[in-house]
């Protein structure tokens, strides 16, 4: 006899590409270092772990120092970043990160990137090959250093790439879609074609702001991408737009503050939301979130989804 | 020691004005008792965001003096108004409430944990960047730490903080030194020419100096130092978006390349782990002069 | 001899594509109804009007309803519309619009758009033609309805529009691009090089959101355009860009609610800006902008422009 | 009569509850005197933005009661707290300042204009749409125009403003009849019921029915009226942000195709100027059933 607490458990529980979560909460890539954190706030996060897969900062096949401050700027109900991907490379990931982040409670997904499709190969077998890792998402706003084309902005660089990727794990590969394009369903369904298991999107929105008190570009890149709330609209008809155009499951993410924001995500066709920026103001927030997801009860909701959320 | 997990919500109890800053006091039932040059992630919890969506991100915030509260302890943040967020920190009410994060970051060090002979400490402040040094000084005098403080401003409305410096009488502690611009108060000039005469002299050489400041202020620390092999921390400022690692926005470059990030790294540095832009690199955020 | 006051008017005034305006503050069009806010507040709107130009809503060939509502949804820093391009037609703007807006005491600039070139060089024909119209937007945020593909998002399809339309009028031709592709700048040269005189941007951003109430699109027409302060980074991002890109003159606009915002715009490269959502909180922003921006006196700016802040 | 133009800053003079709503006052310096009918569009001057970014845009109010003041008019507003517009109105405390443009839209005609012999007018007004009508109801009084008075609510927390159709010795006015939906007051059920029985009686023929409330009561006296063939003037609400006809939000679909804008071609509408549909259409806005 299972109890109803239990119950509640296991109708709360998703299934997102065979891995099965406790709940539709997780964080987006690279706005959430678990190891600093445990440093900073102790076994308590593992405790208290407040997403349901841990989505690591993208990685790049060399290590890399990142950009130049200023990395980051307010903006209206948003911010900016250019932080640059900064990371230990394959290598120092794999020997160093990856022990640490088997450490968590739950399932991991590895970001990548790299800017060749050999260099993405040598990514995805290694990191597909660690038993300690459940999925793989590719971050594809890169440019291909041969065709000189940011890989994300053309359905036929994303499916080229996919079908490169496609045949060296048998782990789930998660494409991660950039907004800065006008038409990002057609790029998800190359993705799928090509052998994606789902899709993840927004990326940040190419952004820029100027200080006021210089009147020069007030990030030292000259420009960084748009995160938060201000970008939940655009989040949202992105969502609507892939999740129509394809049938693999979605994990939606831009601007997710709370419950009431990830049940619009819901709507939109996301069977997982992510949890970005809204971390930066509060470090539990993706626990937040799915306790406020859980609760909020919707009335209806547009598309079907692989949750109870009763 | 680590923060406990999460934001939580502090009530204020008191905001008071100190010359042209503010100082505000939160009740923090949960909290472990912060250490000199440690800091918080604030924001408040009503009315976090003016008509044009600013402020967003919480700010970083040093703690500035610290006591007993009938739970938990009392935190005294000092406050320069110099933007939307610090403006609202600036207006609070008693009985409002507070999300913060933290103590984040980490602490000076004892001068003995670095020379086992140190002769002592010398605090060197300026503006704003009082802040932390107040909560050392009282640690080095309750602990007889033998130091001697000095500290700088603009003006009298840049002179915030000098009563987190006083004996408990309410007068001005006597190894408080001051230096200010205009010549209102103390030495008429800037604090780094305090600093100078004090390392010219033989007695401080195994002496550890403690700095915050604007970042010119810190890199004169920094180079004054350096010359006279004294050993310095200096705490730094960098834009931050979350305080505990999370973002990578707080870089500050490192002499031998690559950056720290100075949440979790810092705030406070050795005067040789960052070179000369390093404690400049928040240029931006501060007078780019020398002014307090 | 000339006034003190008079040469200040002099150096704050800009020539734009050979028309002299009195200062850099125009509005966005579909953002101002000059007739309706003339009903309401009277003559006091012509004595102190607020931009130094007008630019009307968008025309199309035939009278337009406008879509169902709900037309307007408010989100973080920010709206999303779907108001549908409501208006009278040609003949109807012609006859009845036209005689009203040329009794404003500026320029003005008339909106266009239409789904085939034979119908936009109609229009760009007939408004053209009448003398009360300084200048000719082209708003090409529209579909064309042999190649199926919406105009401004392809590069080739807008030169070809501006090949069909530069040699049916001497009036400055402004193209309004839309900030819907990931490569703003290569359409803003192609309109370049098929004759356009300047650009504008930013339209609005493609965004959606769900009723909390009911889980369905808040907008009766399913999706929207993102416009105000949460665009404003975006907006300047690809002004900077296309900035870069071309030699014509850009009008700068998306979020600007204040002289320092506007001070950012001209440091992207614009040499007027438009304020659009920001009207709607207060009717008089254009003219308060304009004094806000003229005070502002900023310390540098990055891009050299054709007037002068002091 | 034209609103002056552009947004203006007005004092807030006074907040109090009233039953579950807030009535709050501005002194309007320029104002002129709005007419029973038009409404604001609002926002204040302060924190008008929540830490999500909304509120972004004003809010339209319509104007509930208005007075002379020092200078200018007093105008006095009643607010249902539904989101974070009206929930910052709410707590505006007397010396904040509020922005407002207006008066805008039309206003309610008098009987004699429709029906140069009407016998005079019926007022139907439910929740929060009894605003208009209080300062509609005291017009008619000063111009001795005959006229009942019929309020609905749901109860006795949607029973706000009520003291806006009292006397100046604070009774309610004998012609104000109340229904309300817990029987708590009044008729046990809908203020349609009340209207009903007005209009199956011979004297209602040749008034005019004056209507604001949620949009299902406002189409059951549109049909109710359209039965007995009396004149009606529905106050509508839709979306708006703007007020002055710039953004073409407030569609109002016409029974013969295409739409008003409610701003400047309403917000009073004549019952046959809109088809059923229209007169529900910012159902979104609002409770779905009958319920005041
Ligand atoms: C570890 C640490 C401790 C600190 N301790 C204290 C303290 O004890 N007391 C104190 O008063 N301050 C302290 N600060 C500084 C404070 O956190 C910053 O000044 C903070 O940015 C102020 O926020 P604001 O909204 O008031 O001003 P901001 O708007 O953030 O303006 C501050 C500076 O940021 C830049 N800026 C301008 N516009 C923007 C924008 N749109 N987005 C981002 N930046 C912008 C400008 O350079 C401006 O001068 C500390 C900072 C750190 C890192
Ligand atoms: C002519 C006129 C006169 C009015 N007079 C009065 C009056 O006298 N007193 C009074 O209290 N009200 C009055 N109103 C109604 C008031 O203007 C609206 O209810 C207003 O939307 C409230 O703002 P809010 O922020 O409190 O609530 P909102 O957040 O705007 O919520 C109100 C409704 O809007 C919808 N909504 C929810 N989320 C959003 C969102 N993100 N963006 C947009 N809409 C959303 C929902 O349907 C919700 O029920 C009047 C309206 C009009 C048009
Ligand atoms: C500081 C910062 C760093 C980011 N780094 C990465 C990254 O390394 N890889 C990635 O795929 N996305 C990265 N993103 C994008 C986020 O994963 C997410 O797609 C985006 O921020 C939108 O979600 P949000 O609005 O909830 O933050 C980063 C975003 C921020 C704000
Ligand atoms: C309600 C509304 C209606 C609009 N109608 C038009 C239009 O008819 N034609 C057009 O080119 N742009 C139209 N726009 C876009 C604006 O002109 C402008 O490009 C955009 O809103 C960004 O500026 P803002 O953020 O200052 O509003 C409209 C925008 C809004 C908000
Ligand atoms: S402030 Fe976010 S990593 Fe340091
Ligand atoms: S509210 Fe903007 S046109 Fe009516």
């Amino acid at each position: 006899m299972i109890s109803a607490n239990e119950r509640e458990q296991s109708t709360w529980a998703v299934d997102f590409c065979g891995i099965s979560l406790a709940h539709p909460v997780v964080n987006a890539s690279g706005t959430y270092d678990a190891i600093a954190a445990r440093r900073v706030f102790g076994d308590a996060l593992l405790e208290d772990f407040p997403f349901s897969a841990f989505v690591s900062k993208t990685i790049t096949p060399e290590p890399r120092a990142g950009n130049a401050p200023r990395r980051i700027w307010e903006t209206p109900a948003g911010m900016l970043n250019s932080i640059g991907l900064p990371n230990k490379g394959l290598e120092g990931f794999l020997a160093e990160d990856l022990p640490q982040l088997a450490e968590l409670p739950v399932p991991l997904i590895v970001s990548v990137m790299a800017t060749g499709r050999p260099e993405f190969a040598r990514l995805v077998e290694a990191v597909g090959a660690r038993e300690e890792v459940a999925a793989i998402e590719l971050n594809i706003s890169c440019p291909n250093v041969l065709s000189g084309l940011i890989v994300g902005e053309q359905p036929s660089e994303t499916e080229a790439l996919m079908d490169a990727l496609r045949p060296l794990t048998g782990k789930p590969l998660i494409v991660k879609l950039t907004p800065n394009v006008s038409d990002p369903a057609a790029v998800a369904a190359a993705a799928e074609q090509g052998g994606a298991d789902a899709v993840s999107l927004i990326n940040t929105l190419k952004a820029s702001a100027f200080d006021p008190g210089t009147g020069e570009p007030a990030l030292a890149a000259g420009h960084g991408g748009l995160s938060g709330p201000a970008v939940r609209p655009v989040a949202l008809q992105q969502l609507r737009a892939v999740s129509a155009a394809t049938e693999i499951p979605a994990i939606g993410m831009g601007g997710i503050c709370n419950g009431a924001d990830a049940v619009e995500f819901i709507a939109a066709g996301a069977t997982l939301v992510a949890v970005g920026t809204e971390s930066f103001r509060d470090p539990r927030a993706g626990a937040r979130v799915a306790a406020e997801l859980r609760s909020a009860r919707p009335k209806r909701l547009a598309a079907p989804v692989p949750l109870d959320l009763e | 020691m680590s923060a406990p997990f999460g934001r939580r919500s502090c009530e204020v109890s008191e905001n008071r004005a100190s010359a042209g800053y503010r100082v505000f006091s939160l009740l923090d039932p949960e909290g472990p008792q912060p250490a000199p040059g440690q800091f918080y992630m604030l924001a408040t919890a009503e009315r976090w965001s003016g008509g044009d969506g600013r402020p967003f991100l919480p700010r970083a915030i040093s703690v500035a003096e610290t006591g007993p509260a009938a739970r938990g302890v009392r935190l005294d943040f000092l406050i320069e108004g110099v933007g939307p967020g610090t403006d609202r920190f600036c207006e609070l009410e008693p009985g409002e409430r507070v999300w913060i994060t933290g103590p984040l970051g980490n602490a000076f060090s004892e001068p003995r944990q670095q020379h086992p002979d140190a002769a002592g400490a010398i605090l060197v402040g300026g503006g704003i960047g009082v802040a932390p040094l107040a909560l050392l000084r009282r640690g080095f005098s309750e602990r007889g730490v033998p130091h001697r403080v000095l500290l700088g401003f603009r003006n009298r409305e840049h002179s915030g903080g000098l009563e987190l410096f006083c004996s408990a009488a309410g007068a001005l502690c006597p190894e408080v030194r001051l230096a200010s611009e205009d010549g209102h108060a103390g030495h008429r000039g800037y604090v780094t020419d305090l600093l100078a005469t004090i390392l010219a002299g033989d007695d401080a050489r195994s002496g550890v100096v403690y700095s915050c400041g604007p970042p010119p202020m810190l890199e004169a620390v920094r180079s004054l130092c350096a010359a006279h092999e004294v050993a310095c921390q200096l705490a730094l400022e960098s834009p931050m978006a979350c305080g505990f690692g999370a973002c990578f926005g707080c870089a500050v470059p490192r002499p031998e390349g690559g950056y720290l990030r100075l949440c979790v790294d810092g705030p406070v540095i050795w005067g040789d782990e960052v070179g000369p832009t390093a404690a400049d690199a928040d240029a931006g955020a501060r007078e780019r002069d020398l002014r307090l």
